[in-house]
């Protein structure tokens, strides 16, 4: 337990995590502090291509493991599971509404990649290795949980009687979402030039990716802090205490996933991650045109304002703890 | 200069939204749109602001489309099956054009 | 489709003066705004462009705002005690609109 | 609020003709407009969009000019001296000004 | 000849090559993946700051060869030259008009930056070295074509009796296009502050330009497959014939003005890849002023669509084999 | 004398000035050489980001020197007193109203972080270290000199009688200014997380720094040009003197005060270059909020069409070498 809180205060005290403090705070006290919507979407353009592309060389380094197959299949499951147990969690917890409930539960059972970005940063601090395919994982993971969505809501009767019939083009749409055809992309690019693409773009993709995320970070600390500052009195407490208990949930399935798989520490704890996390970029966008009548301000704010922080801050040390109990590394 | 009536329309709709929407222009038999970026906004679903934001989810753009008045009609149908259910706003002016052929 | 009488009211203005601006529509019972960026104009303080510009000192921003007409004078009330000493230009078309109760 | 008519031009137009049309608008005497950015569109050329370009050759702008009522002529006559050649739409709308000086 | 296929094959696989053909997947499948027009522009501007403060100090370090001055020369002469050769292409190959063949004319003429930059990445890690001035041919060989474009438009009568004639201020335009303005600029200073100068911003014109570029080329994949997929159809196979055709017949003449100058084999290799080369971002911009009624779907298409993507895969492995085969390097 | 006219002449024709001087000579020009308006506020925040976290951790590196307190509140005293003088001395070169006159007054009261910047690569060049806290010091001169300009309006009346009164809210907004915000963020968390932070984070913030100031400066140039164009006839003599003249006199204040604080050769000559330099980001913003009624055209263009290029080519070696020899350093 020691362990836990001092990792998690050195965790606390890193210049990611700080910066996303310093983002949220200037939104609280309404600084004009902004990142343009050009610089950010570039920023997280960048983010994709180094993590895939550093996770396809990895792959291409150590070989296919005969898990990699396992794992997507369990990442696919657990993307699809994950939104059932968080539509049964909201009801009991908040008064939302079918449609804003699942709505919600989508996001849950995606992923958020910065998350993931942020947890292979720990382990890499820790001296831990962990399978470069978990980058294709988190692509599998980005999707499933919408369709589980639409069908709660479709078994629910849909809005107004639209149906939650998948409109077609939707899945289309969805799974060829410009961030996961990036991120699958530079992880197949990666995984082809290897090495030798590697050390070509290295000094691009290695060095500054620290750096870039602090920025990032800060960015979204910003979003964040606007988010909850328009949206006060929207967050009533049977909504936090699902921010925070979804994500241990999560974690715990995705620790039972990977100890199935046989992964290693850092897979272990980067699947707990994966599961633990809330999408805030491709399920937002796909919500929007799937069930235009859930209130964004309700999903975003979970997602990027309470959960995100919580496994930014809390969660990422706690799951490395268990991992590293539970596997013994 | 010689000119002619026609009607401006002008829509505004999340971005996501976009491609769905041009289509039904384009099968409403609308000759020309054109998409401008809008950098945030209010509305019943609160302020919001394009800055900092990293997917299309929580943008909006603005559509204007001008058409020949007896056009008008077929265009709004369209445009209200897909703004129907979502966050927007749909405005219609009259305004004149010169070269009445391209409407 | 059943249409309803209502003003289109575009404001030019200073990028600086957004939050102001927008407090005072907001106080004058406006339901919802557009905020569009502008690239660059002139006017009487001369031609200038965005590009480059790393401050909000020197942008513009044009704000959009569909209102019922009886709704008209106290918004025009409100913006101009925001828009009165600075850069800027206000103009009002009449427009239709379909979901009147939303203005 | 006292307000005097006022004409609203709004054109379309490829953006490397941007410092031709100011100038030709300029030349006829009018005494401001504003430029918006344009993200995408449709028109007898086909569908564009300004994501990921790196040149200035594919895109467009929006120029919103407010006049009085008689310098429209003229002024449409320059507009069009640029214009005429090129890809692009001009439209006209009666709109309200407040401070008729200004136009 | 095995030799070439061996190059091909490689280059094929470099992550440059693999991020275009990603954006042209991405496209082709309707992905809304995307770069911000900003973030476009910026990593263009980062680019030509970068090769050209590179050439610029690249001359300073080896002296100023005699042949700097005949190579300008010579690029002004294939500039102004190719535009004839290609507009004769067009007439016997396609069915286009005067003022658009003369639009496409311009654009082969002239040269693609990025083309150059691949090119130069390629003898790099082929361990062969080349002028730093050709940088400055390559600035030269921008706007020369523009106006034999314009000369064969004038001859014909010129579109709807407006005239071929150049409108006062297009040449200024045209020489004081912002990335010549950059090239050369940045060539200069480059110069002036010589090795001194590049050791302060090394490591950001350096280190990371191997990757600026891979996402360049993503965007320009994106940009290439949204406009391939708009214009369907109005590719025949004339067009893609002469797509092909013309910058071998480029290169060939690139051959032969290296050969007379004594380039070195990086040199003549340039050359060709210069000549070949067909630009898509001072010529459009020229094009949409100068003759407003040519189609710039077609020449934006053939240039970036089906040139560009010829000489990065294909062209340059060909160009690199002949110039060592040649030159004996 | 000769010491300073090598420095000067050695300090022209470093990249970060002659990337200004295209800049400027490309505006002239007319050339469309344009950086994007995201883009360049991305630079911006780089820069501030990368000159905070260095402050910090610098800070944290050496300690807290006991003047650091002094320091600040020296700065905090000079940007309050300097619009005074500034104002008088408009007040007799210029016929600028009292409100034209204040408002230049506040910008030259306040700072420029990018000649802050400058000037310590000048002194990292030259070897010379400096206290670390001086970005904190920067900081805290960005906003004082705004009240003293506003005290100024008031009493002389104000105008059309809007009194010169602080809008409620101004201050705050001026304060929580997001540049402000994020370069003392940045530099507390580089001081929270020191050389720890600063190692991940390093080739980010250290390496790129000289590269990304030269494209801000290229960017600069292209405003600064921009703006000296479109006022021609503007800028009469007595405007041309002051601007001149004025960070003269601020860099002997500030040579005073870093006399009597005691600072290192390094810290006298960055105080001297603080209070001669004139903001164009802070600044102008609050003026047109607080006083729209002063024409932006006069104090844009003085501030970054005169002042700031004499800071950066004469300014800053004149105030080194007279640190140099004051303290003996
Ligand atoms: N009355 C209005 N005038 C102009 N734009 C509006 C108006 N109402 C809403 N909008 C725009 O439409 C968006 C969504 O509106 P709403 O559905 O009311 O939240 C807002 O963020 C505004 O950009
Ligand atoms: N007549 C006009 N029509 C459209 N926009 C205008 C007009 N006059 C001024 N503007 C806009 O308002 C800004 C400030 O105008 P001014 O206060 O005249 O300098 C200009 O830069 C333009 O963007
Ligand atoms: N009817 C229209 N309404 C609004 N914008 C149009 C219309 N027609 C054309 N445009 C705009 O003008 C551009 C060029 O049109 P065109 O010359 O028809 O290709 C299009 O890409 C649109 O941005
Ligand atoms: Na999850
Ligand atoms: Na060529
Ligand atoms: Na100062």
């Amino acid at each position: 337990m020691d362990g836990i809180l001092a990792l998690a205060l050195e965790n606390l005290i890193s210049p990611i995590i700080l910066f996303f403090a310093l983002g949220l705070a200037a939104a609280f006290a309404r600084s004009d502090l902004s990142v343009p919507e050009a610089v950010a979407k570039g920023m997280s353009l960048y983010l994709l291509f180094a993590i895939g592309f550093k996770g396809g060389a990895s792959v291409a380094a150590h070989g296919v493991d005969a898990t990699l197959l396992f794992s997507l299949l369990a990442g696919v499951i657990l993307s699809f599971l994950l939104p059932f147990i968080a539509f049964a969690l909201l009801r009991v917890l908040t008064g939302l509404s079918v449609v804003d409930a699942a709505a919600v539960a989508a996001h849950y059972g995606s992923i958020s990649i910065v998350t993931f970005v942020a947890a292979s940063s720990v382990l890499t601090s820790a001296g831990l290795v962990f399978e470069g395919y978990m980058v294709a994982v988190a692509a599998a993971m980005e999707a499933p949980a919408i369709l589980s969505a639409l069908w709660l809501v479709a078994r629910a009767g849909g809005p107004n009687g639209h149906g939650g019939g998948m409109e077609p083009g939707l899945l289309r749409e969805i799974l060829l979402n410009g961030s996961i055809v990036l991120l699958v992309g530079s992880f197949a690019i990666g995984a082809i030039t290897g090495q030798e693409g590697l050390a070509r773009i290295e000094s691009f993709i290695v060095s500054p990716f620290q750096g870039v995320l602090c920025l990032f970070l800060l960015d979204m600390g910003l979003v964040a802090g606007r988010g909850l500052r328009e949206t006060r009195g929207l967050l009533r407490p049977g909504l936090f205490v699902f921010g925070v208990l979804m994500p241990l949930t999560g974690a715990a399935l995705g620790l039972v996933a990977g100890m199935i798989l046989g992964l290693s520490t850092g897979g272990v704890m980067l699947m707990m991650t994966l599961s633990a996390s809330a999408s805030y970029i491709a399920v937002p966008a796909a919500m929007r045109v799937a069930l235009p009548e859930a209130n964004p301000a309700i999903y975003l704010t979970l997602a990027l304002g309470i959960t995100f922080p919580f496994n930014l801050t809390l969660g990422i040390p706690i799951y490395l703890a268990v991992a590293q109990a539970v596997t013994g590394g | 200069m010689q000119t002619h009536k026609a009607k401006r329309v002008e829509i505004t709709i999340e971005a996501v939204m976009e491609r769905r929407l041009s289509e039904a222009l384009e099968g409403a038999g609308v000759k020309g749109f054109t998409i401008l970026p809008v950098l945030g906004g209010s509305g019943r679903s609160g302020r919001w602001s394009r800055e900092g934001q990293i997917s299309r989810a929580s943008g909006m753009i603005a559509v204007v489309c001008i058409v020949h008045p007896n056009r008008l009609d077929p265009l709004l149908d369209a445009a209200f099956a897909v703004v129907d259910r979502h966050i927007g706003v749909v405005s219609v002016t009259d305004c004149d054009v010169v070269r009445a052929d391209r409407f």
